[in-house]
């Protein structure tokens, strides 16, 4: 166990190696910021200047070479944007995106999977085909719309939530918290199911298919057999059967919250890590885009390995065998 | 300038109004009154000299306060200067206005005018161009300042309304004598934190989420506000923004995108400013190259010919563009230069009739082009009001007329980087292109012509943003000539011949000014100025 | 072999129904069949597959798949009916009175839990008993099933055992709330042959210690020779002949049953060449009129063409056939030649 | 003769096969196929069946700009049934070139994504080891760029490599290269599980035994296996894929805005939702609805009948 945690530790510097390399090249296209960043009337020249001192013209490695050594000391630069510290500008937003993402988490795990069990358990009953179109709103309306149409009656018509923002936050350390005012949690809400309701889909079709497969199985019938409860063939045996195999793509659907936040951010004016780096794609404020990248690989990269070691832990079969092989589901 | 005044009146009456009644609730209103306002962007710094943008000027002099500050009809009043002016043509003098103390309650003194405009000159700053012509600037005595120009300069007091004074001490204490410099990759505390005169203080700065205000209690000058509170909050979707303003979750929103407009018009509780912007929305065409980038023409550039250009420019139809695409919010113009800006010549913004499609597609006959000819056109996405809207408006006109153009819109710095001249004024990628000025520093438009009509010239750095690369060896003597003139009479006639030289040779197609439109909810009175600053100080909450 | 006492039968089957309504028409899969199993009596039921037996013994447990359902008959276990019950009524019989036995080991089991885990489950739904005892009550189930080194591989998943193993484990599972009737659905058939003989062995010797009755499905004649008390031979849905097992081996009665018994070589009779009955079972929507059998009959007459025979006693078993009905068969007719096939070719 | 009887007998093959009969059987099913199919046609015969040309910048004109849907009020057109965008354009014929651009770069993209995800899932799945590490952690790098940066990639190295005069040209291929990179990872993660449970089981080491070729049976036994999960994401993804276009095209490397997709019609609309022209927007979002609720009820319905487990 501990021989495969170490293989995927060093797997994961390669890819956060990889994932610099790739960012530094690519922000050769994506604009120059240095005209966003003097005043309307600076000579090209100067501009010029400006251009060399940053290094933008050095070559992609030499880039990232630059930033990784400041990284590593703590110092990721400062936005060309705000000219503050990229470092405190990712951090005091993370956990806004984290919060955030967490709700959406909860939402799609605790509507999604039980909406995918009740689907695969009664498939043939109105109700849950009834169940499987409405979910299908989440995805076919682009998220900008739903989010703007949840706006609308919730804070315009009914002035039950607020249009925008955090609401009120309560600072512990270095991390801002939503859970611990009323208003905080109010302003959580739409949000979150803006943000779920695609995963929310896609959890509980995955779920639905996985249940039918495994209530046909031969454990299942004889679990029957014995006479154990329906409670406890339904949320014991085949539960833990079905949620298995859906375990990584699970894990991977709720890392991809945070790179789904980007939009449900923009529109709320959620100050996640989300909205900054829309800002600053549209800004090529390069610095804050590389530690943004930078960011959500590790992340990927972590949820990744959870999602493994969770595999370890829920499927016995793989303990013995050890190793990277998973063997998923019935 | 008559024009001008003209228009003036309307929007001096109704600022006169908003004084009378904000003055009387000043005095009624004695408990807490917040003030919560949005704007699609938010402020880039607390620093008032890290960028030369409206905005953050606009803000920052909510905290700070300049020596010379604009009045309702933009004209310069004292502020932290109670006199000033010229001794000889090279030397100006500021008289400091005394018993003026910071939010921190030390005295503002001279030395603090010193450093603040060596500081706006310094490394990091954004506001150097406002110090180009100045040589040196020295404390006489402890009520006044002298400044000496390399060369006579009537605009300095003009360009310095935009500089405000820091306190020299707590720039020194907290490592904040420089503006951030971007190079140097270490913060400065003036980036966040705030130290000045003006009307209000700085409570609280989360950048990107929430910036609040509260007021000054021992402010120099008599309030002319009753705010206690100002949450400013960025909200950037503009759906959200005007929701928010309809759900009363914000008072007044800073930006509305036109097509919002008419329905916050209907709102019950809710009231619209509209009013022209200075900057000005034009085409410009590549009259340098020998062919067109993207063209199936080879060996002629169709736009170095004035017939093509009047063609297209008299196919353009502004007003049907105002009409549908801005839904009625823009001032068509024809001058390079807005009302409201020294040196408009009113007489010349006279936009000859529209040629009717056969008309102008037999001008592209006669100018050797048989089948029209095709061009590529860039335009932004999210830089001018409707920018992508107005392109795609001119695409369908042009093919009316046998021209066929390919259009490419995309976000401000991918488009920027693509169009503009290079570092060597080499011409930027583009054959026909969409750009908005605003001389916003010197409100003069000698700025227009150095920047955007002058022959580019790497040497003396004019033409800077001449993207076309349009040239008229007339036009650059005469830009040139009206830098130094002090005498007015003979400056506007030079003004006048130039206008004319570039409006006759049909060398660019200026659009329209753009509406600034502001909403607020009902019981707010507010003054919105032509400029599109928003001074806290005329804000009064009933 | 235990013989059968004369006290009420544990397990009544009257006119047994069972029909699957598909769109093509209702399939009638178990057809009219009646039989009883006395306690701690060993039941086979052999046929050939689709004969309806697995369908059975499906029905007895209440687990028929839907669309299958039971449209008729009654099945009742020491006297009371549990066909008709409501689901959670039958549930409580389920594993604490009848158990069940499956065919394939490796997917009987679930693979995320532990043998133990699953076993203390089951008996604590049924018995009122702790976790302790309940443990302690599997850990002896294990020991008599055979499985080495119990207390440390009571902990063990389902993929840390062999088939053998596991097979014994279900045995346990089956027989760990103690019921009194074990219907056993082909619990050999996925075994090699060595491992089938211990099984075998082992559900004799557990039923005989507990007093618990099996029924024994299978197409094996040879486990039904060696295990059952008495057997019945099934044919397209309906019991062909029933009796006492050495009886109907030995002296079959029923035209079927001795063409199948002929089809098994067997040590102590030097055969040159096994019987083999002409033609196929017929698919359930083809089920000819009277007798089912009556097309690969060889000694079937005019009446097995038209009138349905029931069981009827044929020495000390019962067969249905006319063969043993004083009317006869009627004019005797030659068996259908199937699809050209000579019989001596 | 021959063709004939044998094409009715395919026919009736199929009308009598238990697929058929589930399909019939439900009729929500076959509402989503009639609307699927309704919408297709539509888009793809949108030259012959729209009443205008809104991709034709000569026939628009800015006076027919706004009007609202005749029959909602009254100073709308007949010729403009469903009203017009600030351009000018009718929004009806605008829907239909707008799907027909909008389904070609999804089916396309999502297809790039399928047959990339799959064949890189069955091979990471079929072999694992080093092959399966790589292509898992290429995955993993793959998953921290959305698609708008793809897209900025591969347009700016597209440019660089060969030198296009107008940009349109290469548009569409930048556009479905972009969404189709950045989609195979779910394809890829999902295949792979499957692959790894099926690898185990006795038919594929039979398989093995006869000696077939690891891509013979990777193809012809693994891959129906799998085919349940891959069809959710695939119907799931072609709704997100007209999505993702919209938004590369608001960041300038999607398809020229002059010739506006179902996803730019929406987000040109969606500027102008609370400013009373609701139907710039509204119409194309229920014509996305529509497509997305059809092809996902018909894709559910689909992978519950070919799922050999579930007959």
């Amino acid at each position: 166990m501990l021989a495969f945690i170490l293989r995927r530790i060093l797997q994961s510097i390669a890819v956060l190696v990889a994932v610099g390399l790739v960012s530094f090249s690519l922000f050769r296209y994506v604009g120059d910021p240095i005209n966003a960043m003097v005043g309307q009337d600076t000579t090209m020249e100067e501009r010029e200047q400006l251009r060399e001192k940053l290094g933008l013209n050095d070559a992609a490695p030499i880039q990232f070479l630059r930033f990784i050594g400041n990284a590593a000391r703590g110092n990721f630069g400062l936005s060309y944007r705000t000219s503050e510290p990229v470092g405190r500008l990712i951090l005091e937003r993370v956990p806004a995106t984290l919060e955030l993402s967490f709700c959406a988490a909860v939402f799609v795990l605790f509507v999604g999977v039980p909406m995918g069990v009740y689907t695969g358990l009664y498939p043939r009953h109105w109700s849950s085909r009834l169940l499987q179109a409405v979910s299908l709103i989440g995805i076919s309306l682009p998220t900008f719309l739903i989010g703007i149409l949840l706006i609308l009656v919730f804070a315009v018509m009914l002035h039950w939530l607020p249009s925008f923002g955090r609401g009120e936050t309560v600072r512990i350390g270095w991390w801002t918290t939503n859970f611990l005012t009323w208003s905080g949690l109010k302003a959580l809400i739409l949000p979150a199911i803006t943000l779920g309701l695609f995963q929310l889909t896609l959890i509980m079709r995955l779920v639905r298919s996985e249940m039918l497969e495994v209530m046909r199985t031969d454990y299942i019938k004889f679990a029957r057999a014995r006479g154990l409860t329906n409670r406890a063939i339904n949320f014991g045996h085949a539960l833990k059967n079905t949620l298995v195999p859906v375990i990584t793509v699970a894990g991977l659907q709720l890392g991809s919250l945070i790179a789904f936040a980007v939009v449900t951010e923009t529109v709320f004016a959620w100050p996640g890590v989300g909205q900054l780096f829309i800002q600053s794609v549209q800004f090529s404020d390069i610095p804050v885009m590389a530690a943004y990248l930078l960011l959500i690989g590790l992340f990927f990269v972590l949820i990744n390995l959870i999602v493994d070691l969770l595999y370890f832990a829920v499927d016995p079969r793989l303990r013995s065998q050890g190793g990277s092989a998973r063997v998923a589901g019935h | 300038m008559k024009g001008y005044k003209m228009r003036l009146n309307f929007r001096h009456s109704l600022a006169l109004t908003a004084v009378v009644c904000a003055g009387l609730s000043a005095a009624t209103a004695a408990e807490a009154k917040t003030f919560k306002w949005a704007n699609s962007g938010d402020v880039s710094s607390m620093d008032p000299y890290a960028r030369q943008e409206t905005f953050l000027l606009t803000f920052t002099q909510n905290i700070y306060d300049p020596l010379i500050r604009r009045d309702k009809d933009l004209k310069l009043e004292p502020a932290l200067a109670t006199k000033w002016g010229q001794t000889d043509p090279t030397t100006w003098f500021f008289d400091i206005r005394p018993g003026v103390k910071f939010h921190d309650g030390t005295p503002f003194t001279a030395d603090d005018v010193v450093f603040s405009l060596n500081r706006a000159n310094g490394p990091g700053s954004n506001m150097g161009s406002n110090f180009v012509s100045v040589k040196e600037i020295k404390k006489v005595g402890d009520q006044r300042v002298e400044v000496t120009t390399k060369y006579p300069d009537p605009l300095l007091a003009d360009k310095w309304a935009a500089i405000v004074m820091m306190s020299k001490a707590w720039a020194e204490k907290n490592n904040a004598v420089n503006s951030a410099d971007m190079t140097k990759n270490e913060e400065n505390f003036a980036t966040r934190n705030a130290m000045g005169t003006g009307p209000f203080m700085l409570k609280e700065r989360r950048a990107g989420e929430k910036t609040i205000l509260v007021n000054n209690p021992n402010w120099w000058d008599k309030p002319t506000h009753n705010l206690t509170e100002v949450i400013f909050t960025p909200v950037a979707n503009p759906a959200t923004r005007i929701a928010a303003l309809k759900a009363g979750d914000i008072d007044m929103t800073y930006e509305v995108p036109p097509a919002d407009t008419e329905s916050l018009k209907k709102e019950a509780n809710v009231k619209v400013l509209e009013g022209p912007e200075t900057r000005v929305v034009f085409l410009g065409f590549d009259q340098e190259r020998p062919e067109l980038l993207e063209s199936n023409i080879k060996g002629k550039n169709p736009f170095k010919d004035k017939k093509v250009r009047e063609a297209i420019h008299r196919s353009i139809d502004v007003e049907a563009i105002k009409r549908t695409v801005m839904r009625g919010q823009s001032f068509p113009t024809d001058l390079m230069v807005a009302p409201g800006i020294n040196g408009y010549t009113k007489e010349l913004d006279k936009r000859p009739a529209l040629l009717k499609p056969e008309e102008a597609r037999k001008m592209i006959i006669d100018a050797g082009y048989p089948e029209g000819f095709e061009t590529g056109m860039d335009c932004p996405n999210d830089r001018y009001v409707n920018d992508e809207k107005i392109c795609q408006a001119v695409v369908a006109m042009l093919a009316k007329i046998g021209v066929k153009v390919n259009l490419r819109a995309q976000t401000r710095n991918l488009y920027f980087a693509k169009i503009l001249r290079k570092a060597d004024l080499s011409p930027g990628e583009t054959s026909f292109y969409m750009l908005g000025w605003s001389p916003a520093q010197t409100y003069d438009v000698h700025n227009v012509f150095e920047s955007l009509i002058q022959t580019p010239n790497k040497a003396t750095k004019k033409g800077q943003f001449n993207a076309g690369g349009y040239s008229n060896p007339a036009l650059d003597k005469l830009a040139d000539a009206m830098e130094q003139e002090t005498d007015k009479a003979k400056r506007d006639a030079m003004i006048k011949d130039a206008t004319k030289l570039y409006v006759d040779d049909f060398a660019y197609v200026p659009l329209h000014q753009q509406a600034v439109v502001w909403a607020a909810r009902k019981n707010i009175d507010l003054v919105q100025l032509a400029d599109n600053t928003f001074p806290l100080r005329f804000v009064t909450v009933k | 072999m235990t013989t059968p006492s004369n006290n009420p039968p544990l397990l009544e089957v009257k006119n047994l129904r069972v029909e699957f309504p598909t769109r093509r028409g209702t399939l009638l899969a178990v057809d009219d069949i009646s039989f009883d199993i006395a306690p701690g009596e060993v039941l086979g039921m052999v046929g050939e597959s689709g004969a309806g037996k697995s369908l059975t013994g499906n029905a007895i447990i209440g687990l028929l798949e839907p669309p299958g359902c039971i449209a008729g008959g009654e099945i009742r276990l020491e006297g009371r009916r549990i066909d008709n019950l409501p689901y959670e009524e039958m549930r409580k019989v389920r594993g604490a009175r009848i158990g069940a036995i499956f065919q394939d080991p490796l997917t009987s089991l679930n693979p995320l839990y532990s043998i133990g885990r699953q076993l203390v489950e089951t008996i604590q739904t049924h018995l009122p008993l702790s976790a302790a005892q309940a443990r302690t009550r599997a850990l002896d189930l294990l020991k008599e099933v055979g499985i080495p080194g119990a207390e440390t591989r009571i902990d063990h998943y389902p993929h840390q055992f062999s088939g053998g193993m596991r097979q014994r484990v279900v045995i346990a599972l089956a027989l760990c709330a103690g019921p009194r009737l074990i219907v056993a659905d082909e619990p050999t058939t996925a075994l090699d042959v060595s491992i089938q003989a211990q099984i075998i062995a082992l559900l004799k010797r557990l039923c005989r210690e507990h007093g618990t009755a099996v029924m024994l499905v299978t197409h094996d004649m040879g486990v039904i020779a060696e295990t059952a008390d008495r057997v019945a031979v099934m044919y397209a849905g309906r019991i062909a002949e029933v009796g006492p097992v050495r009886d109907v081996v030995k002296h079959a009665k029923h035209p079927y049953t001795k063409g199948l018994m002929g089809s098994i070589p067997s040590l102590g009779v030097r055969t040159e060449r096994l019987t083999q009955i002409d033609g196929a079972m017929p698919r359930l929507t083809e089920i000819p009129e009277g007798c089912a059998f009556n097309p690969r009959c060889t000694e079937r007459g005019t009446r097995c063409l038209v009138e349905r025979p029931d069981l009827m006693a044929a020495g000390t078993s019962r067969a249905a056939c006319w063969l043993h009905d004083r009317g006869g068969v009627g004019a005797p007719l030659m068996a259908q030649r199937s699809g050209g096939e000579t019989v001596d070719a | 003769m021959a063709v004939a009887s044998g094409l009715s007998g395919w026919l009736h093959r199929v009308t009598d096969s238990d697929v058929w009969w589930s399909f019939k059987s439900s009729p929500m099913t076959v509402a989503a196929a009639v609307a699927t199919l309704l919408i297709v046609a539509v888009a793809f015969l949108s030259p012959v069946l729209a009443p205008h040309t809104p991709f034709d910048p000569a026939s628009l004109n800015l006076s027919d700009g706004l009007k609202p849907p005749v029959l909602v009020s009254p100073d709308g057109e007949w010729a403009f049934p469903l009203g017009t965008d600030d351009q000018g354009r009718d929004v009806l014929s605008s829907i239909m070139y707008g799907t027909r651009l909008s389904l070609v770069v999804s089916l396309a993209a999502v297809a790039v994504a399928m047959v990339l995800g799959i064949s890189l899932g069955l091979i990471s799945g079929y072999f694992g080891g080093a092959v399966d590490a790589v292509i898992m952690r290429v995955a993993d790098v793959q998953l921290t760029f959305p698609a708008i940066l793809v897209a900025l990639l591969i347009d700016g190295v597209v440019r660089g490599i060969i030198s296009v005069k107008r940009h349109d040209e290469i548009a569409i291929f930048v556009v479905v290269g972009a969404i189709g990179l950045s989609f195979w990872v779910s394809y890829a993660r999902t295949v792979r599980g499957s692959v790894m449970v099926e690898r185990n089981k006795e038919y594929v080491q039979a398989a093995r035994v006869i000696g077939l070729s690891p891509l013979l049976i990777m193809v012809r036994h693994v891959l129906p296996n799998v085919t349940g999960p891959v069809l959710v994401i695939a119907t799931l993804n072609l709704g997100l894929a007209v999505i993702t276009e919209a938004t590369l095209s608001f960041l300038g490397v999607g398809l020229p805005s002059t010739e506006p997709s179902l996803g730019t019609l929406i987000r040109l609309g969606n500027e102008v939702l609370q400013s009373g022209d609701w139907w710039i927007t509204v119409f194309p979002g229920a014509t996305l609805a529509a497509l997305v609720l059809a092809v996902n009820l018909l894709g559910d319905w689909l992978r519950d009948a070919l799922n050999p487990k579930l007959r």
